[in-house]
């Protein structure tokens, strides 16, 4: 049954250490603030699963909280590279990078088969490719019926999946909308579930296209409005393209990066020396 | 077609569109006859947006994000703006965009960009050599792409043409064209016709039905063959007889460049 | 691209003798009005495919116009059994009646892998009961990560899917809500597909738990006010129970259920002497 | 409790309860502990709804027609009235039910009817011996109860008791109880406990801790043991110490037959 709570204190009991962690959101409902808590409590050996890394992870890869990363597509949509994805995975900074490489269709697929309580997941893919040679979670599968071969993807069950979604009730059911992407399956494959919200209300409204993960699928939940910036919350904000632009420009250089760390996130540089 | 005479043959002015237009314009005229679009971010949606709006009004744009039949009114710089999703006669989940929609058979035509593209039509997205220092360079990787390629009812594909992109072999293949030659698709099951064009800003490759290697069937106006042999990382083949691509009509640059000012 | 038309017209052009039609809506939304036209155009050999074969396959079964059932639960729900059905297996008549049986997870499944353009799909069911024994659609495949063995549907792809949705909009797109059921599923694992619908309206409103078919993943569209009863359609009607519970009485007995026919349909027996 | 003494005492009266109230104010109290309970119809959603009324307000009543958390103010005829889904807290497709919710592992409790039951808790609604003529009568057949049996984290059964019902061997083994005994289930790759109890008009059953076959552990108030011996089609095993049901509370009474007049 979710609890609401502070966001510090939730990600502080959900988020350890060593941990598989899912954070989705297919461009739309990015959960950047529990992340920035994540960096904030330097939580750190992350195994980080996504399909769509974007920035959210750009950032936690280069505070070096990341030790592997599983994922399908690694861009900043629109924009360009991850420089900071790219530094981990070509020059090991500020650490190596372990990938485990996807199709989108294998991701979604490895989601759906965590949520189903299924060890695999079978789609059309992958054939003809060198995707399932850097990975040893894509295999094959023959069809009992026609003898055809199929690719098989592995299940993935995240240690806690965070999502940030629009609203909350007061019994602790969250609610969804827009571009609702792989978020239920995220969440229902995972043994913990966050979510920040941008509000609390005190019933929903009826709403089209609503996703509703019942409370008792939730383990807490954390009112943090704009959490999602600069992606967005339909409804609530839109998506701040600037932002990501500017981003290419942070993160392509190892000075610039550190130097948004140490302001964004500036108590856990506080034994440093002032330059 | 009645009032592109007037851009070309205006010598002394500065060329009438750039050649990335030339790309663009193109591409969208090559789905004139598509019911269903799936559609990639960059190159292939501005094309398919430039489609809605002068080929193929009736056009339906899918992206990966979820929105069916989207209608944005502007480029959107992601495939999960908000627009996409506020303008689509339906929104789904991704994994079942991916199952029902796209591995469902029901996508005519897919549009992919490349960062590799070989004689086959394989695309590489992953990783590229960068030298002895960074023999695995990092790119986006694969996305929707893969499957894109394996399941749409056919492919299309833009991209600059230079020997960086159009290279003798991929140093990853992130998805399938016509894989090491003709019969290779159904060899590995996969449903779709592939590549069937590739649109680069110099002029287009079409597939040989004997051989499934790309071959150049059109040049864009003003390019020569030698052009477009220099640009290719492999000893190109060119069709019997290459046409020349009808220059961008007014209509068609303005519908370009109000899509890209918006 | 659907088009809008009569339903005799969609009925006597989508539907043909001996194809496999799914005729779907769990308990809500049945098509019973485009069933009924199938037995007023005396369509016959038909194999039909639905999780609960409901009164309204019970009437077609009872018509002899189905040779073989695809199904999982064959009950009248709430009220007990389908008469009709169970005297077409235990007596063969009107005619022998061949079976295809499965759980509701396996043929929910089978659905969804026609679909999803794959040959089967796999599923935690099955085990140790005897419902493998009497089909040919159920096998096994090994969890290729895991080794450990699961249950394997193969796909559903009937030739016609028909459904009953709330509305359509005058370009041809398909929306219903409510219990949405397999229908989804269903009509994207057929070669052709005919909606019913409450009304044709100008353009949708926003509405919580819609289902959007879109206009080009349709056949045909007929404007059947009614045409789930007694059935429902939320927003429209409700379930008509009392109906449910009459039609015992009806199929229970040979008789009583030819003179409901002769009564419903007396165009086919035009031809009969009255008594 | 504190108002039952006063039905069973006044025994001039006609009885203060049916045997079908027993069964089912019993069943209800079965659910007392539980989260979610996956909700056949019958007597298994007037338990569930029983229990809503009673023992446990906050019992999350999941219909395979797709509602969760559905919160009826009558007793629905069918699994799909309209009231479960205009109740509901979510509502989701009947693949989505069967695939992330029941085979998910998210459900506490599996509520299951039987048309015959075996020793070992397994279930027959396929096809009956109706004798030499019908050696194959028809049940409705399997539903959703293969599936909730495997995959509930455990599973109540609710059947009037007779020797037509509790035989010695099924006709057909639609949904997996314990199986063939102690230790099958994990054998089979099923993962819930299986049945934990079996509810009837007379008493309660449930599974031996060694051998998993099912013992008489329970007896309504006024019912024998021999009683129960004779309406079971096979010798039955009775409990060291068998214990007797405390009866329905006024409450108890009031709720479910206000439930069932609505």
């Amino acid at each position: 049954m979710s609890e609401i709570r502070p966001l510090r204190d939730a990600v502080a009991e959900l988020i350890h250490d060593g941990d598989t962690v899912a954070m989705e959101g297919f461009t739309h409902l990015i959960p950047f603030a529990a992340a920035h808590e994540i960096i904030r409590q330097r939580i750190t050996d992350l195994t980080l699963v996504r399909m769509t890394p974007d920035v959210i992870y750009d950032q936690l890869i280069g505070a070096g909280l990341v030790r592997k990363l599983v994922f399908s597509w690694g861009g900043n949509p629109g924009v360009g590279s991850l420089h900071r994805f790219r530094d981990a995975v070509e020059n090991g900074w500020p650490r190596p990078l372990e990938l485990d490489e996807h199709s989108h269709a294998g991701m979604a697929n490895r989601y759906v088969a965590g949520a189903s309580g299924l060890p695999f997941a079978v789609l059309r893919g992958y054939r003809g490719t060198d995707l399932g040679g850097r990975t040893s979670t894509v295999s094959t599968v023959t069809c009992p019926f026609t003898g055809e071969e199929l690719a098989a993807v592995a299940a993935v069950n995240p240690d806690v999946t965070v999502i940030h979604a629009q609203q909350a009730d007061r019994a602790g059911n969250v609610r969804f909308w827009g571009l609702t992407g792989v978020q239920k399956e995220a969440a229902l494959a995972a043994k913990r579930v966050l979510v920040t919200v941008e509000e609390v209300v005190d019933a929903f409204e009826p709403r089209p296209g609503a996703v509703v993960l019942a409370s008792w699928t939730v383990d807490a939940i954390a009112e943090v409005p704009g959490g999602a910036h600069p992606s967005y919350a339909a409804g609530y904000s839109v998506r701040d393209n600037a932002h990501y632009q500017a981003w290419d420009a942070v993160a392509r250089d190892r000075d610039a990066f550190t130097a948004w760390l140490d302001r964004t996130f500036p108590a856990q540089r506080e034994g440093a020396v002032p330059a | 077609m009645t009032t592109a005479a007037t851009a070309p043959s205006d010598r002394s002015a500065a060329p009438a569109w750039s050649s990335d237009e030339l790309m663009t314009v193109n591409a969208a005229r090559a789905l004139a006859a598509a019911r269903t679009c799936f559609v990639g971010i960059g190159l292939p949606s501005t094309a398919a947006n430039l489609a809605r709006r002068t080929a193929n009004p009736d056009l339906v744009l899918i992206y990966e994000s979820g929105a069916i039949g989207a209608k944005p009114t502007r480029l959107p710089l992601s495939i999960g703006d908000g627009e996409l999703a506020d303008t689509a006669d339906a929104v789904v989940s991704v994994p079942e965009m991916f199952n029902y929609w796209l591995q469902g058979g029901r996508i005519d035509v897919g549009f992919l960009g490349a960062a590799q593209l070989d004689r086959f039509g394989n695309i590489n997205t992953t990783i590229v050599d960068r030298g002895p220092d960074r023999p695995e360079g990092r790119l986006p990787g694969a996305g929707g792409a893969p499957e894109i390629a394996a399941n749409c009812g056919e492919v299309l594909i833009v991209l600059r043409h230079s020997p960086r992109n159009m290279v003798a072999a991929l140093d990853f293949r992130t998805s399938v064209g016509h894989g090491d030659g003709v019969g290779d698709r159904a060899r590995l099951g996969l449903r779709g016709r592939g590549p069937v064009a590739v649109i680069t800003d110099l002029g287009v490759l079409r597939p040989s039905a004997t051989t499934s290697e790309l071959e150049l069937t059109e040049l864009h106006p003003g390019v020569t063959v030698n052009q477009v042999r220099e640009a290719t990382g492999w000893p190109l083949a060119v069709a019997p007889e290459v046409g020349v691509t009808e220059p961008p009509t007014a209509d068609e640059l303005t519908a370009l460049r109000a899509l890209k000012a918006a």
